[in-house]
């Protein structure tokens, strides 16, 4: 079998109308720039998107949801953007709007074939709804479900031909979670290696998780808020 | 004289004990990290996947992988770790980070908050702040004790969303230090010569004054 | 002629897919390793935490914190991970591993298998194997069509204590290739020289034959 | 606050009678060697001991069988212990079998703050018992719960004074989530360095876990079946 593809526009074939995506990255870092482009590129719309964040105005998602290719938000933080705020409050875009670690948690949960699991998060509030509750050890708990996507499209630091991958710094984040929970994942890396190159007790992500590869080009890595010292 | 931002940081920042792990909100908890004694070890946790957040770059070591749950540049300290946000959000839900700092619109006399959206206005997602208040082991808000329309925002019951329920423990506003006691805020400080009467008058919720209220200590 | 141990194994080879993530069992299912078709990528997962299991090291390499889930020692192939025993078993009950080969005491024509405990005889604990029946996608089980006494394996009812309910897809013993179609055993293969009527003999629990039933090609 | 103590005598103090460890290991691979050797020296009893295997006998956990320390095994495969098998059926020891991927997932579940989740392993054999099951995407699971120990005490490769862990190879298995799950962790590590020294994108077990850690001595590494080639 052979995971590694040229580039972006392989790596998405099979991306149709009404899927279920997931795309890593927490605000603009360690999001999947190449494939992102590469959706813009296509006409597929009425997605349902599982991330973070929603990119901001015109970068990285900002630029499918300006293209109004997205049906749905799964999301803990819209960030600044004003196009997602614009859509969601005129009821053109749904957004299930769902607590971080919530998030984080049932990503994971799907990746490892958990179907529910209860967190004290949301508990209370309006996340809670109608979903069960029950207390536990004298904390009341909510029910929350595993999720998985029918693609899930990932960024990482360095990968090689099996499909393992290295994530750096922050730029991790709901990336390692994700590749394990899509039904197919696609993983750009910033640099490809043979099988064998990677240490093999530093591997982020098992390649068992990732079924397409490819090195990734021109990545801008905007930064939201360049703060310094000195 | 009521205290500004930094006070309300300096504040804060006597609750921290050496070996803490803590995780500081956006705003005024952020400043906390400015005021760590010297010499204590506190280690301060992003939930974005980073324990042992450094201070901002200089201007030549940004980098785009390196962020806190702000958004902002950051660096690591040596010792620090990255990981992913499921095992971030598990540092926090399974009670490994000793405190949590954060901001708040409302808090009520039972300890539910409010700090995430205005109807309407503000709905911009409740990030990791459910979780954090949901599950952290001890929790401090820093906020103003009023609006900037003079309204308290300490209330018998909060009028916003809420993000959790009978979590907070302590507030540390501009004004006071107050503790939750589960049906009140009890006054444990004033601020540098703010008097009794002024939070009192500050305060919507029920507040328990016992004997001498003593002075902040900054 | 029934096969023995490495006939079952070469057979249940040629189930292998280019590209397939597998999870052998002790026993009879290392051996499956031996007969992955020449130039087919087959990955093996060890439940203890390492995807790309190599061959058995030579003397000088042996390593002790390198070892599978039968507490052997082995090698790693390029492309290998290491990861811990959570993550190990989100690959088998996620679906990522594409087949799982295990031994078992008796199976029965719903798909029930029974391999884990005797009661009062053996009890060492089922180990991984419950999660891997459970979960996995797909399940082969290699094993002796009967008992040392001549009693059948394949029955209507399992009589030991079960690892699993329905999960059981195919069967690959000494005499037989055999689908497990939810309410019956549906022969598939023969074992070379070995006739139907043997192999009716051999299976306690409803059996199906359709036409003509070939000869194993091995 | 320092983590790092002498050795494995100062690591384990206030382990007292009929507490709960955790202890890392999979089969005699990557087990806390020195604390084990440690608590057979105390007079320590009553314990219930959360670990995937107990031993062989007189080695790891089968010392402190051998001694009757143990009241009670959580463990998913007794393996090849004859010591434990006859405390088993004479009924001196209570054994908990529980199938070894419930068993990690019940672990890192209570590192993780999730008091209870479902999986399917179990179901209809008698590891049900009178759990709760219920049906999810048409296949029925088992609730299972989240699992915490007073102490657990993890063996790692390398470790940092910061309590940063690194395993290596299989020798991570149980240990990565027990040290999440321990009310004190204790780590034993093979080398011990100052804090900065390990690649912060490739520690296993964050700081954070970490209460007590030392740098042991004397491993044995016995392995169970050597097995080669050629």
């Amino acid at each position: 079998m052979r995971k590694v593809v040229n580039n972006a526009q392989e790596a998405i074939v099979g991306i149709k109308d009404g899927m279920t995506l997931m795309l890593g990255g927490f605000g603009l870092c360690g999001i999947p720039e190449n494939c992102l482009d590469a959706l813009v590129d296509t006409e597929v719309k009425g997605l349902t998107c599982i991330s973070n964040n929603a990119g901001i105005d015109n970068v990285g998602l900002g630029k499918l949801l300006r293209k109004s290719q997205v049906k749905k938000m799964m999301s803990s933080y819209i960030g600044e953007n004003k196009e997602f705020e614009r859509q969601m409050f005129s009821g053109e875009l749904e957004v299930e709007l769902i607590p971080q670690g919530t998030l984080a948690e049932r990503i994971r949960a799907g990746g490892a074939g958990i179907p529910a699991f209860f967190v004290p998060a949301g508990y209370g509030t309006e996340v809670q709804g109608d979903k069960e509750v029950r207390e536990f050890n004298g904390k009341m708990h909510v029910m929350e479900m595993g999720l998985r996507a029918d693609f899930a499209i990932v960024k990482a630091w360095k990968g090689d031909t099996a499909g393992n991958l290295i994530y750096r710094h922050t730029a991790n984040n709901f990336n390692n979670m994700m590749a394990a929970a899509g039904i197919i994942t696609i993983a750009e890396v910033e640099e490809l290696v043979p099988a064998g190159e990677l240490d093999p007790n530093c591997i982020h992500t098992p390649g068992i998780f990732v079924q397409r590869i490819f090195q990734g080009v021109d990545y801008k890595k905007q930064i939201e808020f360049v703060t310094t010292s000195e | 004289m009521s205290l500004d931002k930094n006070g309300i940081a300096k504040r804060i920042a006597q609750e921290l004990q050496d070996g803490y792990y803590v995780n500081l909100g956006i705003g005024i908890p952020t400043l906390v990290a400015n005021y760590i004694p010297e010499g204590m070890e506190v280690t301060l946790h992003s939930e974005n996947g980073l324990l042992g957040i450094g201070p901002f770059p200089k201007k030549e070591n940004v980098d785009a992988d390196l962020i806190n749950a702000g958004k902002q540049t950051v660096t690591y300290i040596d010792g620090a770790s990255f990981f992913d946000s499921a095992e971030s959000f598990g540092m926090i839900r399974g009670g490994h980070v000793d405190l949590t700092v954060l901001g708040a619109f409302e808090v009520s006399e039972t300890g539910d908050i409010s700090s995430w959206k205005v109807p309407g206005k503000l709905v911009k997602g409740m990030g990791g702040a459910m979780d954090l208040v949901a599950a952290a082991k001890n929790i401090i808000v820093a906020m103003q004790h009023t609006d900037r329309d003079g309204n308290s925002k300490l209330l018998k019951k909060c009028t916003l969303p809420l993000t959790g329920v009978k979590c907070v423990k302590k507030i540390v506003t501009d004004l006071a230090v107050l503790e939750v006691t589960g049906d009140a805020f009890k006054l444990l400080e004033r601020a540098p010569g703010v008097t009794v009467e002024e939070i009192k008058k500050a305060t919507e919720g029920t507040l328990i004054i016992e004997g001498e209220i003593p002075e902040m200590n900054i």
